[in-house]
């Protein structure tokens, strides 16, 4: 097993990269850097010495001196249960029944200044001025005993959000890191994907260790760390890409180190994919008394493209044997033309997984497939997963959240026999017998529950 | 053999997964001599032996077929008979993902029911990791047991005859240390007080717990924060199929050019708007639904419903007519499984 | 006021088309003759007198010879709180706390016979039949103690779906054809409608009394109704269809007489439609005296024919003199070329709304109005309600709903000046300063949310 | 004026939805002398009387325009400020639909809020039917009785100040005979045992109530049981808007004919390579983004990313290229407003 694996990557240690949620639930990613600080802006600044050795999940507070305190978690409003010495007590404050006395005229009921608030701030660096600052709001608030504990709670939840100090550091998961780039970056750079329909896609190809995987990735990144996460170091990942050289962005913010994606990703391009024989590489190897006699630079040049040229081949004998255990498919060039000439070099029964932000793309592709006897089960999913609110007696979901999330084509590679069956109409393939099979389901059904007798359409 | 190992060729003794129609998957294991029978004919096991997974296998006679497929934790769990509630693919697949298990996890899962989930968990964790798994109704406890040793899982998985909620997880064999926990179980809160013996004190631990009712989902809240998990949040999974169809594209300068031509036809004189009335009534009685329409001759046809002569099915994507590519849901949707409850406990080390 | 309004239909009369709502919660269409009888199949038989004066809503069991007994609900399962005298005694059973010691077996726990149950039907017509079977049941049911109290309660349910003998009368509303067709019929007869879509149709279209509506109806003339039903008889709904007549089927099943169909609803084909100069009405008027001296039928014949040029007239005038308040657009026709040509006969500021079941058929539509000054805020909408479960203990979304629902497209019809903009181009109209709006807004947010200092990516 | 009835042409005094862009709508009453400023330029209301409604109005530079709407429910509800909580078009549309409201109904609306349910109530009850709605809070009831007024629906709609929880629905106006109510209240169950006395007893009465937590259902569930409701059920809207949008087709052959392009070119020698190397370099730091793609010759242009010659941004649709359909939503999405839970008091008639 490697450490490389954020699995492994139980505690908190020096180089790793991770991911830090602030009070206002924004995300960012920082690198552990040995006597380094880290500076959340508003919020404070720590040192990374401090948090070293904690658990991943481990929330903490700034301190004076960019020191911390760890805490149990990061909870607001009005019970708010971190426990932490430093915290000012809990605000004792009259509240409304309701909130017919309650006048809505915007900043004119806060009697305390942006310039005061400024001036606190400068004050010190420990989370007691964020609490002093919540509590002189709350004061200053002219309407607040008007309004209802319910309505309390969300203004004090509202300005602990902005004002308290504290974090917590989180384990740079892929679903982490896809959450950090949707919610906080751009959902675009990602294709849109959402980390359900990543999940679904890591199960419709079925990733696992040994596996030998086909990879279209345009999401810079982000599915070859998904899949690495899960195959633990064995296996492969042909990533097939339409540049010099793929882009995996992403991937420098992981634990991964050089050599071990090299052994894992073995990138190879549309070129050499659709055309092996003719695409192997030219170079070397030379006869082992030239390279020994090399000056040094050029040996090490020499050696570095004789390790990607053996990587090319090794691919390239996959592309021939048609070796690949699964295709996942996550690029912006046209599926529909493409993907039909890429599962030709898989295995049989095993996944076709394409991805699209758009379903409209997929449509298209599945009726390819739903006339195409190489694929069976053609079929669009998509997945959303709605998140609730769970405090007590106010359980709802959340009233906004980030639309779409992308939708998967899924297939299974096979090997009919050749000429042994007309490449099926889609009657033959879906419609007939299933309808069938679902109409009698219904009609007995229908015939069970209801008489025919006297209806009238 | 292991569902969680793909291998190429079919061996005797093989689990496979015979695809007989997208509604009829059947798990097998190939036998020497068996025979297996379907609507479509009768395969012998025999046959099976030596092709590639993913093969297509005609009947002797070669009137039907069908194809062998390799097993995986989806398939599996689609041609499970719904004899319990299944934790399908879209809620696994987002549990699985957002509680990074991955090689090397170590779960707890309780109950096993079906035991579908556990091979989806079997997968992801590999051989370094590990699942212990508990089931407290005694028959769907040895079929698990008869299953996952079936399915070459025994390296990963530990199944406990036990109700949890009672007895709690801590088994002889070994420490379980787990840093992963699914709970499907009517009552999780009577089980989560008994998680902190048996989870990891070195790591955080995720949890999730699956309950159909809202009530279960509060009580469950509850009891997760009174027993020191953080980070607590419900979700619910919504997913959909879509099948691809072709919708016909009706344009209405065509329709125009048969109401013109229907015009002119009147004002060709009565008798012969007789005629047409009654070749009009006859037409209408032929016609069982909208999709009957007309055989147009591909010349001039007319894209729309052309009233005179003979009606005629046309199927969906027919040449000789311009279609929409649409997609579409079947007729009923899962609208609901369960409410996924999300928490973390973090051990609180002391440096 | 016209007591045709399904609203001023508070009282179960006669004649009146009626939707019943069966045990097993199928639904069918029923019309109360006087003096006959209404089969419900095997949940028994009534007469129409035994049920007319009740209010609509009203539940009813069925008792011994084709009479009634007026419940206050149907309701299932242990809390069976109808109140009728003739119900048997709520059961007593033990149950377990949970399912452990229960096999599923199937078929073979139940020692009643599928035989003796079809005799015991045979005993009686009435409701007490209905509950004694279902007391039979439970009690050869070997494992029924077994099960724990919930899925008591579901089999109990069960049961009594199939065979207790009760039902309710609900009025004929648009909304209660429309699930009848969708959930018990085919919802592809509705293209697809369901019923919260139809609301929201109706509110984009802004449907009200007085107003002069554009339609094409391919649902069998359910929009006709509902449209109907918000008009009161105020107003008028030219109705654009492509044959010899429209196909209204629904209608029938409604209590609008023709007369009042005549007076709201004025059919124009197609033709007439596009090119109204052309296809006025060639037919009559006669002169008076000419028509006092034709044989009676003739004349009856004649003066029908009359009535129908009037009112082709009448809407060719309102065509000519684009005087319509809003289209409703539910056709097969191709709605990309046709729709941008009949908004040229709309007033200013008027809705535009154009249904279909595939949203893939309005992107075309959108598209095009996205470049086309005509219309503001050209959108596709889409909406889906979920109904829960509410029992108390078990409160979840249903298990399977039916799938679908439809989209629409709306917009609102409006004047540009001539030549004074050029048909915005799509980045003109949307893109532009809107993403402009939306982009400062959150990066306000992001600005206040987190610092940029730090970030890496 | 009013809103619930057309009118052709704009008068002074008229109520007005000026549409300044998509996500500015504002309501004005027009009054002779008065300016309109936006950020397009000042629009004097002069200008506007005598217009179609509907029209385009150029500012009197001609440099910038808005359109003159004729207000309608939904368009009201669009331009108002988010105050409080509005009852938006696929919730009160759903409602409307389901209870049936339509002309002559009778309803009770609690509470008033910002008004804007009250509109779309009183567009579908017309002159026969009759809004009674109460509002607990002040200034909010005051606001709603200048709205109606200005609106033309004093005819219509009933305003009461007045905590319905506490003190009921009896005015003394008139009976008030309701068969539909909409309660939109933080304790739903307060209100619902003082019902009784102002719905009909002739016919059945529809209710929904709007509550945003689950607790809220749930004690409305218990209360609406034990006050005599009947067929309770609970529901949620879910509602999307849709963008149709264009996504470049980006062709496989394309993007080999580059890679094959670039083989060529490599072949041709390490002084070449050079130079593209710097070509390549350069156009990297020419792209912000994946969108800046290459301008190709329209002859033999390349639908994928040309690494040789300047980056230019591509119009989303520009001809030359090749575009799929596509349809997105807005990047965030409403994902939850109320539920909605119905039910029916029917009149147990004695006959």
């Amino acid at each position: 097993m490697n450490s490389s694996f954020s699995h492994e990557k139980g505690i908190i240690g020096y180089d790793d990269w991770a991911i830090i949620t602030l009070p206002s639930s924004a995300t960012k990613i920082v690198q552990m850097r040995k006597g380094g600080s880290i500076s959340l802006g508003k919020f404070g600044t720590f040192k990374v010495d401090h948090i070293v050795g904690y658990a991943y999940g481990q929330s903490f507070e700034v301190l004076e001196g960019k020191d911390v305190l760890p805490l149990k978690s990061i909870s607001y409003g009005l019970d708010d249960t971190s426990d932490t010495k430093d915290s000012t007590p809990a605000l004792e404050f009259q509240s409304s029944e309701d909130n017919r006395d309650l006048l809505d005229t915007g900043s004119k009921v806060q009697k305390i200044t942006a310039k005061e608030i400024e001036e606190m701030k400068k004050e010190g660096g420990g989370n007691d001025v964020g609490n002093k600052i919540i509590e002189r709001i709350v004061q200053g608030h002219e309407s607040f005993e008007k309004k209802t504990i319910y309505s309390q709670e969300k203004y004090l939840t509202r300005k602990q959000r902005k004002f308290s100090r504290r974090f917590t550091v989180r384990n740079m998961t892929p679903s982490n890191l896809l959450n950090h780039i949707r919610k906080d970056r751009d959902p675009n750079k990602l294709m849109g994907l959402s980390e359900e329909t990543l999940g679904l896609m890591m199960s419709h190809a079925n990733v696992m260790p040994g596996g030998n995987y086909l990879l279209m990735d345009d999401t810079g990144g982000l599915l070859v760390y998904a899949m690495l996460e899960r195959m633990q170091g064995q296996g492969s990942i042909t990533l097939i890409h339409e540049n010099d050289q793929p882009k995996l962005v992403l991937l420098n913010r992981t634990n991964y180190s050089e050599e071990e994606l090299y052994n894992m990703v073995k990138p190879i391009n549309l070129l050499e994919f659709v055309d092996p024989g003719d695409n192997r590489p030219t170079i070397g190897p030379l006869p082992k008394e030239e390279v020994d006699s090399m000056p040094n630079i050029r040996r090490i040049k020499y050696l570095r493209r004789m390790k990607k040229v053996k990587q090319l081949n090794e691919s390239l004998d996959m592309v021939e044997a048609r070796a690949f255990d699964g295709l996942i498919y996550a690029s912006t060039i046209n599926p529909v033309t493409f993907v039909p000439r890429i599962i030709e070099r898989m295995k049989g029964s095993r996944p076709i997984v394409v991805y699209n932000q758009f379903k409209e793309v997929l449509i298209g592709l599945s009726h390819i497939f739903l006339r195409d006897s190489r694929v069976l089960l053609p079929n669009i999913y998509e997945s959303c997963v709605r998140q609730f609110q769970t405090i007590q007696g106010r359980l709802h979901p959340l009233v906004t959240s980030i639309g779409g999330g992308g939708y998967i084509f899924s297939g299974i590679r096979v090997l009919p026999i050749e000429g042994a069956v007309a490449s099926g109409r889609r009657n033959k393939k879906r419609s007939c017998e299933e309808r069938e099979e679902r109409n009698k389901k219904r009609q007995e059904k229908e015939v069970a529950a209801e008489p025919k007798d006297d209806t009238h359409l | 053999m292991s569902i969680t190992k793909y291998k190429d060729t079919i061996e005797n003794g093989d689990l496979i997964m015979v695809y007989i129609s997208r509604l009829h998957i059947k798990p097998i294991v190939v036998q020497q001599g068996e025979v297996l029978n379907t609507r479509f004919g009768s395969f012998p096991h025999d046959s099976m032996i030596g092709l590639k997974y993913g093969a297509q296998l005609l009947t002797p006679k070669g009137k039907g077929f069908v194809y062998l497929l390799h097993p995986t934790p989806e398939l599996w769990t689609v041609s499970l008979p719904h004899r319990t509630q299944i934790v399908y693919t879209p809620d696994s697949s987002y549990i699985l993902q957002r509680m990074n298990v991955i090689g090397g996890s170590r779960v707890i899962e309780a109950g096993t029911g079906s035991g579908s989930f556990t091979h989806a968990f079997a997968r992801n964790v590999g051989q370094s990791g590990r699942i212990f798994t508990y089931e407290f109704h005694e028959a769907r406890y040895k079929q698990a047991v008869q299953e996952f040793g079936d399915h070459g899982l025994n390296d990963m998985v530990v199944v406990t005859h036990r109700d949890v909620c009672s007895q709690g997880f801590v088994i002889t064999q070994e420490k379980i240390d787990a840093d992963s926990v699914f709970l499907d179980l009517p009552s999780p809160w009577d089980a989560i007080p008994h998680l902190d013996e048996v989870i990891s004190q070195k790591r955080q631990v995720d949890i999730c717990c699956f309950s159909p009712c809202v009530e279960q989902v509060m009580k469950t809240v509850e009891s997760l924060h009174e027993n020191g998990w953080t980070q607590v949040e419900m979700t619910e999974v919504s997913s959909l199929v879509w099948e691809s169809r072709k919708e016909m594209i009706r344009e209405v300068d065509d329709a125009l050019k048969r109401l013109k031509d229907v015009k002119k036809r009147q004002k060709e004189g009565i008798e012969k708007l007789k005629e047409l009335a009654k070749a009009k009534a006859k037409a209408k009685a032929e016609m069982k639904s909208d999709t009957y329409i007309k055989q147009p001759k591909l010349k001039d046809r007319d894209r729309g419903y052309n009233p005179f002569g003979k009606g005629r099915r046309i199927a969906e994507g027919e040449e000789g007519f311009d279609w929409f590519n649409v997609s579409k849901t079947e007729r009923e949707i899962k609208s609901h499984t369960s409410y996924l409850t999300f928490a973390v406990k973090v051990p609180q080390l002391q440096l």
